[in-house]
Protein backbone atom coordinates (compact mmCIF):
# COMPACT_ATOMS: atom_id res chain seq x y z
CA UNK A 1 0.00 0.00 0.00
CA UNK A 2 1.02 3.27 -0.79
CA UNK A 3 -0.04 6.77 -1.63
CA UNK A 4 2.20 7.64 -4.25
CA UNK A 5 1.60 6.90 -7.96
CA UNK A 6 3.38 4.23 -9.55
CA UNK A 7 4.04 2.93 -12.87
CA UNK A 8 1.85 -0.12 -14.25
CA UNK A 9 4.11 -1.45 -16.81
CA UNK A 10 7.37 -1.04 -14.49
CA UNK A 11 5.51 -2.93 -11.91
CA UNK A 12 4.51 -5.65 -14.47
CA UNK A 13 8.50 -6.24 -15.96
CA UNK A 14 9.70 -6.54 -12.16
CA UNK A 15 6.73 -8.75 -11.35
CA UNK A 16 7.78 -11.01 -14.94
CA UNK A 17 11.17 -11.08 -14.18
CA UNK A 18 10.22 -13.47 -11.53
CA UNK A 19 8.68 -15.59 -13.41
CA UNK A 20 10.93 -18.64 -13.77
CA UNK A 21 9.03 -21.38 -14.80
CA UNK A 22 5.89 -19.72 -15.17
CA UNK A 23 4.04 -19.54 -18.76
CA UNK A 24 1.41 -16.82 -17.78
CA UNK A 25 0.90 -13.58 -16.25
CA UNK A 26 -2.48 -11.93 -15.46
CA UNK A 27 -2.39 -7.95 -14.31
CA UNK A 28 -4.76 -6.00 -13.56
CA UNK A 29 -5.23 -2.37 -13.31
CA UNK A 30 -7.79 -0.55 -12.01
CA UNK A 31 -7.76 3.41 -12.87
CA UNK A 32 -9.40 6.65 -11.78
CA UNK A 33 -12.40 6.84 -14.03
CA UNK A 34 -13.26 10.11 -15.89
CA UNK A 35 -15.60 10.13 -19.17
CA UNK A 36 -17.07 12.96 -20.94
CA UNK A 37 -20.20 12.10 -18.61
CA UNK A 38 -19.23 11.56 -15.82
CA UNK A 39 -16.42 13.62 -15.28
CA UNK A 40 -14.20 13.12 -12.21
CA UNK A 41 -11.61 16.27 -10.95
CA UNK A 42 -10.16 13.97 -8.57
CA UNK A 43 -10.31 11.47 -6.02
CA UNK A 44 -9.31 10.25 -2.72
CA UNK A 45 -8.75 6.82 -0.83
CA UNK A 46 -9.29 6.98 2.68
CA UNK A 47 -8.52 3.49 4.18
CA UNK A 48 -8.08 1.48 7.46
CA UNK A 49 -4.29 0.71 7.44
CA UNK A 50 -4.01 -1.94 9.63
CA UNK A 51 -7.35 -3.98 8.58
CA UNK A 52 -6.52 -3.57 5.29
CA UNK A 53 -3.06 -4.62 5.03
CA UNK A 54 -3.99 -7.67 6.75
CA UNK A 55 -6.57 -8.24 4.19
CA UNK A 56 -4.92 -7.91 1.21
CA UNK A 57 -1.94 -10.71 2.54
CA UNK A 58 -5.35 -12.42 3.05
CA UNK A 59 -6.18 -12.33 -0.42
CA UNK A 60 -3.07 -12.90 -1.74
CA UNK A 61 -2.81 -16.18 0.12
CA UNK A 62 -6.36 -17.49 -0.23
CA UNK A 63 -5.70 -16.69 -4.22
CA UNK A 64 -1.88 -18.42 -4.14
CA UNK A 65 -3.10 -21.68 -2.77
CA UNK A 66 -6.82 -22.02 -4.38
CA UNK A 67 -5.41 -21.42 -8.18
CA UNK A 68 -1.64 -22.45 -7.13
CA UNK A 69 -0.58 -19.49 -8.21
CA UNK A 70 3.41 -19.41 -8.36
CA UNK A 71 3.28 -15.69 -7.16
CA UNK A 72 0.36 -12.58 -6.17
CA UNK A 73 1.24 -8.91 -6.29
CA UNK A 74 -1.00 -6.61 -5.09
CA UNK A 75 -0.79 -2.19 -5.11
CA UNK A 76 -3.04 -0.13 -3.50
CA UNK A 77 -3.38 3.08 -3.56
CA UNK A 78 -4.42 5.68 -0.65
CA UNK A 79 -4.51 9.43 -0.30
CA UNK A 80 -5.97 11.81 -3.14
CA UNK A 81 -5.29 10.37 -6.82
CA UNK A 82 -6.30 12.15 -10.21
CA UNK A 83 -8.46 10.83 -13.49
CA UNK A 84 -6.21 7.88 -15.50
CA UNK A 85 -4.38 7.24 -12.48
CA UNK A 86 -3.81 4.09 -11.26
CA UNK A 87 -5.45 2.74 -8.29
CA UNK A 88 -5.12 -0.81 -7.57
CA UNK A 89 -2.73 -3.21 -9.92
CA UNK A 90 -3.20 -6.79 -9.12
CA UNK A 91 -1.15 -9.31 -11.10
CA UNK A 92 -0.68 -13.21 -10.80
CA UNK A 93 1.81 -15.73 -12.13
CA UNK A 94 1.17 -19.01 -12.99
CA UNK A 95 2.24 -22.29 -14.98
CA UNK A 96 -1.07 -21.95 -17.11
CA UNK A 97 -3.02 -19.21 -18.39
CA UNK A 98 -6.34 -20.16 -16.76
CA UNK A 99 -5.14 -20.26 -12.82
CA UNK A 100 -3.54 -16.98 -13.43
CA UNK A 101 -6.79 -15.57 -14.86
CA UNK A 102 -8.75 -16.51 -12.39
CA UNK A 103 -6.23 -15.92 -9.64
CA UNK A 104 -6.38 -11.82 -10.44
CA UNK A 105 -10.64 -11.90 -11.04
CA UNK A 106 -11.10 -13.84 -7.45
CA UNK A 107 -8.92 -11.32 -5.87
CA UNK A 108 -10.31 -8.37 -7.52
CA UNK A 109 -13.30 -9.54 -6.69
CA UNK A 110 -13.35 -9.84 -2.46
CA UNK A 111 -11.35 -6.64 -2.45
CA UNK A 112 -14.07 -4.75 -4.46
CA UNK A 113 -16.24 -6.04 -0.91
CA UNK A 114 -13.57 -6.66 1.54
CA UNK A 115 -10.83 -4.63 1.71
CA UNK A 116 -11.25 -1.55 3.79
CA UNK A 117 -10.90 1.68 0.89
CA UNK A 118 -13.45 4.18 0.94
CA UNK A 119 -13.61 6.28 -2.69
CA UNK A 120 -14.68 10.31 -1.93
CA UNK A 121 -15.38 11.67 -6.19
CA UNK A 122 -15.00 14.90 -6.38
CA UNK A 123 -16.73 15.87 -9.28
CA UNK A 124 -17.79 19.62 -11.36
CA UNK A 125 -21.04 18.98 -9.31
CA UNK A 126 -19.76 18.68 -6.04
CA UNK A 127 -18.11 15.49 -4.05
CA UNK A 128 -19.85 12.91 -2.85
CA UNK A 129 -18.69 9.37 -1.30
CA UNK A 130 -18.54 6.28 -3.78
CA UNK A 131 -21.95 3.58 -2.93
CA UNK A 132 -21.14 0.39 -2.46
CA UNK A 133 -22.62 -1.86 -5.78
CA UNK A 134 -24.83 -4.68 -5.21
CA UNK A 135 -22.99 -6.55 -8.15
CA UNK A 136 -20.04 -6.20 -6.43
CA UNK A 137 -21.47 -8.18 -3.69
CA UNK A 138 -22.52 -10.86 -6.55
CA UNK A 139 -19.31 -11.18 -8.07
CA UNK A 140 -17.98 -12.67 -5.12
CA UNK A 141 -20.33 -15.33 -4.85
CA UNK A 142 -18.97 -17.25 -8.17
CA UNK A 143 -15.90 -18.07 -6.42
CA UNK A 144 -18.10 -20.10 -3.78
CA UNK A 145 -17.12 -23.35 -3.34
CA UNK B 1 -11.99 0.36 24.29
CA UNK B 2 -11.22 1.97 20.75
CA UNK B 3 -14.08 3.00 18.41
CA UNK B 4 -12.63 4.12 15.03
CA UNK B 5 -14.48 5.73 12.06
CA UNK B 6 -14.26 5.86 8.45
CA UNK B 7 -15.67 7.60 5.51
CA UNK B 8 -19.14 9.23 5.39
CA UNK B 9 -19.64 7.94 9.51
CA UNK B 10 -16.06 9.91 10.17
CA UNK B 11 -17.55 13.09 8.48
CA UNK B 12 -21.27 12.35 10.20
CA UNK B 13 -19.64 12.28 13.67
CA UNK B 14 -16.94 14.87 13.22
CA UNK B 15 -14.31 12.89 14.79
CA UNK B 16 -12.33 9.92 13.78
CA UNK B 17 -12.04 7.63 17.04
CA UNK B 18 -13.45 7.80 20.28
CA UNK B 19 -12.02 6.22 23.75
CA UNK B 20 -14.91 4.78 25.75
CA UNK B 21 -15.20 2.65 29.14
CA UNK B 22 -18.12 0.01 27.83
CA UNK B 23 -20.21 -1.77 30.50
CA UNK B 24 -20.45 -5.37 30.64
CA UNK B 25 -23.78 -5.68 29.76
CA UNK B 26 -23.32 -4.21 26.22
CA UNK B 27 -22.11 -7.92 24.37
CA UNK B 28 -21.66 -7.53 20.94
CA UNK B 29 -21.48 -5.29 18.01
CA UNK B 30 -25.10 -4.87 17.44
CA UNK B 31 -25.74 -3.82 21.17
CA UNK B 32 -22.27 -1.37 21.16
CA UNK B 33 -24.24 0.73 18.54
CA UNK B 34 -27.52 1.29 20.25
CA UNK B 35 -25.30 1.88 22.88
CA UNK B 36 -23.11 4.67 21.83
CA UNK B 37 -26.07 6.53 20.19
CA UNK B 38 -28.11 6.42 23.26
CA UNK B 39 -26.25 9.37 24.67
CA UNK B 40 -24.84 10.97 21.24
CA UNK B 41 -27.68 12.21 18.83
CA UNK B 42 -25.38 12.52 15.52
CA UNK B 43 -24.20 8.94 16.38
CA UNK B 44 -27.52 7.73 16.79
CA UNK B 45 -28.54 9.38 13.15
CA UNK B 46 -25.09 8.15 11.63
CA UNK B 47 -25.75 4.63 12.67
CA UNK B 48 -29.27 4.78 11.80
CA UNK B 49 -29.56 2.62 9.10
CA UNK B 50 -27.62 -0.34 10.54
CA UNK B 51 -27.57 -2.58 7.02
CA UNK B 52 -25.22 0.31 5.86
CA UNK B 53 -22.83 -0.35 8.96
CA UNK B 54 -20.00 -3.34 8.49
CA UNK B 55 -17.44 -3.41 11.70
CA UNK B 56 -14.21 -5.12 12.66
CA UNK B 57 -13.10 -6.16 15.68
CA UNK B 58 -9.91 -6.25 16.56
CA UNK B 59 -8.86 -5.98 12.71
CA UNK B 60 -11.80 -8.54 11.69
CA UNK B 61 -14.72 -8.10 10.10
CA UNK B 62 -17.23 -9.35 11.75
CA UNK B 63 -21.20 -9.59 11.40
CA UNK B 64 -23.10 -7.85 14.27
CA UNK B 65 -23.87 -10.55 16.36
CA UNK B 66 -20.37 -10.87 17.11
CA UNK B 67 -18.83 -10.40 20.33
CA UNK B 68 -17.08 -8.05 21.66
CA UNK B 69 -16.13 -9.06 25.33
CA UNK B 70 -12.45 -8.01 25.72
CA UNK B 71 -12.05 -6.53 22.77
CA UNK B 72 -9.46 -3.47 22.49
CA UNK B 73 -10.37 -1.56 19.16
CA UNK B 74 -13.51 -1.27 16.85
CA UNK B 75 -14.33 0.17 13.80
CA UNK B 76 -17.39 0.94 12.11
CA UNK B 77 -17.35 2.50 8.05
CA UNK B 78 -19.64 1.94 5.20
CA UNK B 79 -19.67 -0.69 2.81
CA UNK B 80 -15.78 -0.75 1.46
CA UNK B 81 -15.43 0.87 -2.18
CA UNK B 82 -11.81 -0.18 -2.99
CA UNK B 83 -10.37 -1.36 -6.09
CA UNK C 1 3.07 -9.93 -35.02
CA UNK C 2 6.34 -9.92 -34.86
CA UNK C 3 9.69 -12.04 -34.60
CA UNK C 4 11.34 -9.10 -31.97
CA UNK C 5 11.05 -9.64 -28.36
CA UNK C 6 9.00 -7.17 -26.81
CA UNK C 7 9.02 -5.33 -23.81
CA UNK C 8 5.56 -6.71 -21.68
CA UNK C 9 5.51 -3.59 -19.43
CA UNK C 10 6.28 -1.09 -22.42
CA UNK C 11 3.35 -2.38 -23.95
CA UNK C 12 1.00 -2.38 -21.27
CA UNK C 13 1.97 1.21 -20.58
CA UNK C 14 1.36 2.62 -24.15
CA UNK C 15 -2.06 0.90 -24.21
CA UNK C 16 -3.53 2.26 -20.69
CA UNK C 17 -2.38 5.60 -22.18
CA UNK C 18 -5.29 5.62 -24.08
CA UNK C 19 -7.64 4.79 -21.15
CA UNK C 20 -9.31 7.84 -21.18
CA UNK C 21 -12.51 6.97 -19.78
CA UNK C 22 -11.53 3.04 -19.02
CA UNK C 23 -11.69 2.02 -15.26
CA UNK C 24 -10.30 -1.68 -15.67
CA UNK C 25 -6.94 -2.83 -17.78
CA UNK C 26 -6.39 -6.53 -17.80
CA UNK C 27 -3.05 -7.41 -19.64
CA UNK C 28 -2.36 -11.14 -20.09
CA UNK C 29 1.64 -11.99 -20.95
CA UNK C 30 2.12 -15.72 -22.11
CA UNK C 31 6.06 -16.73 -21.84
CA UNK C 32 8.40 -19.15 -22.94
CA UNK C 33 8.13 -21.21 -20.23
CA UNK C 34 11.15 -23.68 -18.64
CA UNK C 35 11.03 -25.28 -15.49
CA UNK C 36 13.96 -27.68 -14.05
CA UNK C 37 11.51 -30.70 -14.55
CA UNK C 38 10.81 -29.19 -18.26
CA UNK C 39 13.61 -27.56 -19.70
CA UNK C 40 13.45 -25.76 -22.77
CA UNK C 41 16.46 -24.49 -24.66
CA UNK C 42 14.55 -22.46 -27.17
CA UNK C 43 11.16 -22.34 -28.72
CA UNK C 44 10.42 -21.76 -32.44
CA UNK C 45 7.03 -20.59 -33.69
CA UNK C 46 5.65 -21.37 -36.89
CA UNK C 47 2.46 -19.49 -38.58
CA UNK C 48 0.57 -18.88 -41.29
CA UNK C 49 1.08 -15.27 -41.99
CA UNK C 50 -2.28 -13.85 -44.01
CA UNK C 51 -4.42 -16.60 -41.90
CA UNK C 52 -2.94 -15.42 -38.64
CA UNK C 53 -3.50 -11.83 -39.33
CA UNK C 54 -6.89 -12.35 -40.24
CA UNK C 55 -7.78 -14.66 -37.06
CA UNK C 56 -5.89 -12.18 -34.61
CA UNK C 57 -8.45 -9.30 -35.63
CA UNK C 58 -10.94 -11.24 -36.19
CA UNK C 59 -10.60 -12.32 -32.14
CA UNK C 60 -10.47 -8.51 -31.34
CA UNK C 61 -12.96 -7.39 -33.04
CA UNK C 62 -15.00 -10.19 -31.90
CA UNK C 63 -14.10 -9.74 -28.32
CA UNK C 64 -14.17 -5.83 -28.76
CA UNK C 65 -18.22 -6.19 -29.72
CA UNK C 66 -18.65 -9.19 -27.37
CA UNK C 67 -17.85 -7.69 -23.67
CA UNK C 68 -18.27 -3.94 -25.17
CA UNK C 69 -14.42 -3.02 -24.61
CA UNK C 70 -13.11 0.22 -25.12
CA UNK C 71 -9.98 -1.22 -26.90
CA UNK C 72 -8.16 -4.59 -27.52
CA UNK C 73 -4.32 -5.00 -28.86
CA UNK C 74 -2.92 -8.21 -29.25
CA UNK C 75 0.75 -8.85 -29.78
CA UNK C 76 1.94 -12.40 -31.15
CA UNK C 77 5.72 -13.28 -32.12
CA UNK C 78 6.77 -16.00 -34.57
CA UNK C 79 10.42 -17.50 -35.05
CA UNK C 80 12.89 -18.13 -32.67
CA UNK C 81 12.58 -17.39 -28.67
CA UNK C 82 14.38 -18.34 -25.22
CA UNK C 83 12.98 -19.39 -21.93
CA UNK C 84 11.08 -16.50 -19.87
CA UNK C 85 10.62 -14.47 -22.91
CA UNK C 86 6.88 -13.07 -23.87
CA UNK C 87 5.50 -15.16 -27.26
CA UNK C 88 1.84 -13.51 -26.49
CA UNK C 89 0.68 -10.46 -25.12
CA UNK C 90 -3.46 -9.48 -24.98
CA UNK C 91 -4.63 -6.09 -23.99
CA UNK C 92 -8.10 -4.94 -22.92
CA UNK C 93 -9.37 -1.99 -21.90
CA UNK C 94 -13.35 -1.44 -20.42
CA UNK C 95 -15.11 0.61 -18.06
CA UNK C 96 -15.96 -1.92 -15.86
CA UNK C 97 -13.51 -5.18 -14.39
CA UNK C 98 -15.41 -8.06 -15.53
CA UNK C 99 -15.55 -7.03 -18.95
CA UNK C 100 -12.15 -6.60 -19.36
CA UNK C 101 -11.04 -9.92 -17.60
CA UNK C 102 -13.27 -11.76 -19.80
CA UNK C 103 -12.21 -9.88 -22.68
CA UNK C 104 -9.02 -11.31 -22.13
CA UNK C 105 -9.74 -14.65 -21.36
CA UNK C 106 -11.78 -15.00 -24.34
CA UNK C 107 -9.16 -13.98 -26.66
CA UNK C 108 -6.63 -16.49 -25.41
CA UNK C 109 -9.16 -19.42 -25.20
CA UNK C 110 -9.93 -18.93 -28.86
CA UNK C 111 -6.17 -18.21 -29.96
CA UNK C 112 -4.94 -21.16 -28.27
CA UNK C 113 -6.89 -23.54 -30.92
CA UNK C 114 -7.76 -21.09 -33.50
CA UNK C 115 -4.91 -18.92 -34.34
CA UNK C 116 -2.21 -20.69 -36.92
CA UNK C 117 0.61 -20.75 -34.89
CA UNK C 118 2.85 -24.16 -33.79
CA UNK C 119 5.30 -24.55 -31.34
CA UNK C 120 8.33 -26.33 -31.74
CA UNK C 121 10.54 -26.96 -28.59
CA UNK C 122 13.98 -27.95 -28.33
CA UNK C 123 14.63 -29.45 -24.68
CA UNK C 124 17.67 -31.42 -23.63
CA UNK C 125 16.53 -34.59 -24.64
CA UNK C 126 15.73 -33.65 -28.26
CA UNK C 127 12.96 -31.20 -30.13
CA UNK C 128 9.23 -31.84 -30.64
CA UNK C 129 6.38 -30.07 -31.91
CA UNK C 130 4.48 -29.13 -29.23
CA UNK C 131 0.82 -31.18 -29.29
CA UNK C 132 -2.12 -29.46 -28.92
CA UNK C 133 -4.42 -30.04 -25.78
CA UNK C 134 -7.96 -31.67 -25.42
CA UNK C 135 -8.14 -28.78 -22.39
CA UNK C 136 -7.85 -26.21 -25.13
CA UNK C 137 -11.08 -27.04 -27.22
CA UNK C 138 -12.66 -27.16 -24.22
CA UNK C 139 -11.84 -23.88 -22.69
CA UNK C 140 -13.88 -22.55 -25.82
CA UNK C 141 -16.84 -23.58 -24.87
CA UNK C 142 -17.46 -21.58 -22.01
CA UNK C 143 -17.80 -19.09 -23.86
CA UNK C 144 -20.44 -20.47 -26.32
CA UNK C 145 -23.64 -17.98 -26.52
CA UNK D 1 -4.05 -24.40 -57.02
CA UNK D 2 -1.63 -23.82 -54.45
CA UNK D 3 -1.33 -26.16 -51.30
CA UNK D 4 0.78 -24.84 -48.41
CA UNK D 5 1.93 -27.24 -45.53
CA UNK D 6 3.05 -26.11 -41.71
CA UNK D 7 4.60 -27.90 -38.87
CA UNK D 8 5.28 -31.74 -38.92
CA UNK D 9 3.10 -31.89 -42.24
CA UNK D 10 5.72 -29.72 -43.84
CA UNK D 11 8.36 -31.74 -42.30
CA UNK D 12 7.20 -34.82 -43.18
CA UNK D 13 6.18 -34.10 -46.64
CA UNK D 14 9.94 -32.29 -46.72
CA UNK D 15 8.17 -29.09 -48.39
CA UNK D 16 6.16 -26.00 -47.44
CA UNK D 17 3.89 -26.05 -50.96
CA UNK D 18 2.52 -27.55 -54.05
CA UNK D 19 1.15 -26.34 -57.28
CA UNK D 20 -1.66 -28.40 -58.31
CA UNK D 21 -3.99 -29.14 -61.20
CA UNK D 22 -6.65 -31.02 -58.92
CA UNK D 23 -9.57 -32.23 -61.11
CA UNK D 24 -13.25 -31.23 -61.08
CA UNK D 25 -13.85 -34.63 -59.46
CA UNK D 26 -12.03 -33.96 -56.34
CA UNK D 27 -15.20 -31.44 -54.72
CA UNK D 28 -14.38 -30.76 -51.29
CA UNK D 29 -11.26 -31.01 -48.60
CA UNK D 30 -11.78 -34.38 -48.02
CA UNK D 31 -11.27 -36.08 -51.25
CA UNK D 32 -8.56 -33.17 -52.01
CA UNK D 33 -6.05 -35.27 -49.08
CA UNK D 34 -7.08 -38.33 -50.75
CA UNK D 35 -6.20 -37.19 -53.79
CA UNK D 36 -2.86 -36.21 -53.08
CA UNK D 37 -2.20 -39.21 -51.44
CA UNK D 38 -2.89 -41.58 -54.00
CA UNK D 39 0.81 -40.31 -56.11
CA UNK D 40 2.37 -39.42 -53.11
CA UNK D 41 3.85 -42.22 -50.26
CA UNK D 42 5.29 -39.62 -48.00
CA UNK D 43 1.90 -37.56 -47.95
CA UNK D 44 -0.63 -40.45 -47.53
CA UNK D 45 1.31 -41.33 -44.14
CA UNK D 46 1.83 -37.72 -43.24
CA UNK D 47 -2.27 -37.41 -43.98
CA UNK D 48 -3.05 -40.76 -42.36
CA UNK D 49 -5.08 -39.64 -39.42
CA UNK D 50 -7.34 -37.29 -40.56
CA UNK D 51 -8.34 -36.45 -37.40
CA UNK D 52 -5.11 -34.31 -36.71
CA UNK D 53 -5.37 -32.44 -40.22
CA UNK D 54 -7.15 -29.00 -40.14
CA UNK D 55 -7.71 -27.12 -43.42
CA UNK D 56 -8.08 -23.63 -44.24
CA UNK D 57 -9.57 -22.79 -47.73
CA UNK D 58 -8.44 -19.17 -49.27
CA UNK D 59 -7.35 -18.21 -45.66
CA UNK D 60 -10.60 -19.32 -43.74
CA UNK D 61 -10.41 -22.22 -41.25
CA UNK D 62 -12.78 -25.06 -42.71
CA UNK D 63 -14.19 -28.30 -42.07
CA UNK D 64 -13.53 -31.47 -43.91
CA UNK D 65 -16.63 -31.73 -45.94
CA UNK D 66 -16.10 -28.00 -47.25
CA UNK D 67 -16.59 -27.73 -51.09
CA UNK D 68 -12.86 -26.16 -53.32
CA UNK D 69 -14.36 -25.37 -56.33
CA UNK D 70 -13.04 -22.29 -57.27
CA UNK D 71 -10.15 -22.20 -54.16
CA UNK D 72 -7.40 -20.71 -55.28
CA UNK D 73 -5.08 -21.68 -52.06
CA UNK D 74 -5.74 -24.67 -49.76
CA UNK D 75 -3.30 -25.18 -46.31
CA UNK D 76 -2.99 -28.08 -44.37
CA UNK D 77 -1.48 -28.02 -41.20
CA UNK D 78 -1.58 -29.88 -37.47
CA UNK D 79 -3.92 -28.34 -34.57
CA UNK D 80 -2.78 -25.27 -33.54
CA UNK D 81 -0.39 -24.48 -31.07
CA UNK D 82 -0.10 -20.42 -30.24
CA UNK D 83 -0.40 -18.54 -27.46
Amino acid sequence: MQSEVFNPGDETNRFIEQADGAGAAVTFTGLVRSSADNPTKRMTLEHYPALAQSQLENMASEATKRFKLLKVTIIHRFGMMHPNEPIVQVMALSPHRQAAFDGANFIMDWLKTDAPFWKYEETPDGAKWVEAKAIDDKAKDKWKA
Amino acid sequence: MKILYFAWLRERLNRSEDEFDVPNSVSNVDELIDWIGENDEAAKMAFENKKLIRAAVDEKIVEHDYSIAGAKTIAFFPPMTGG
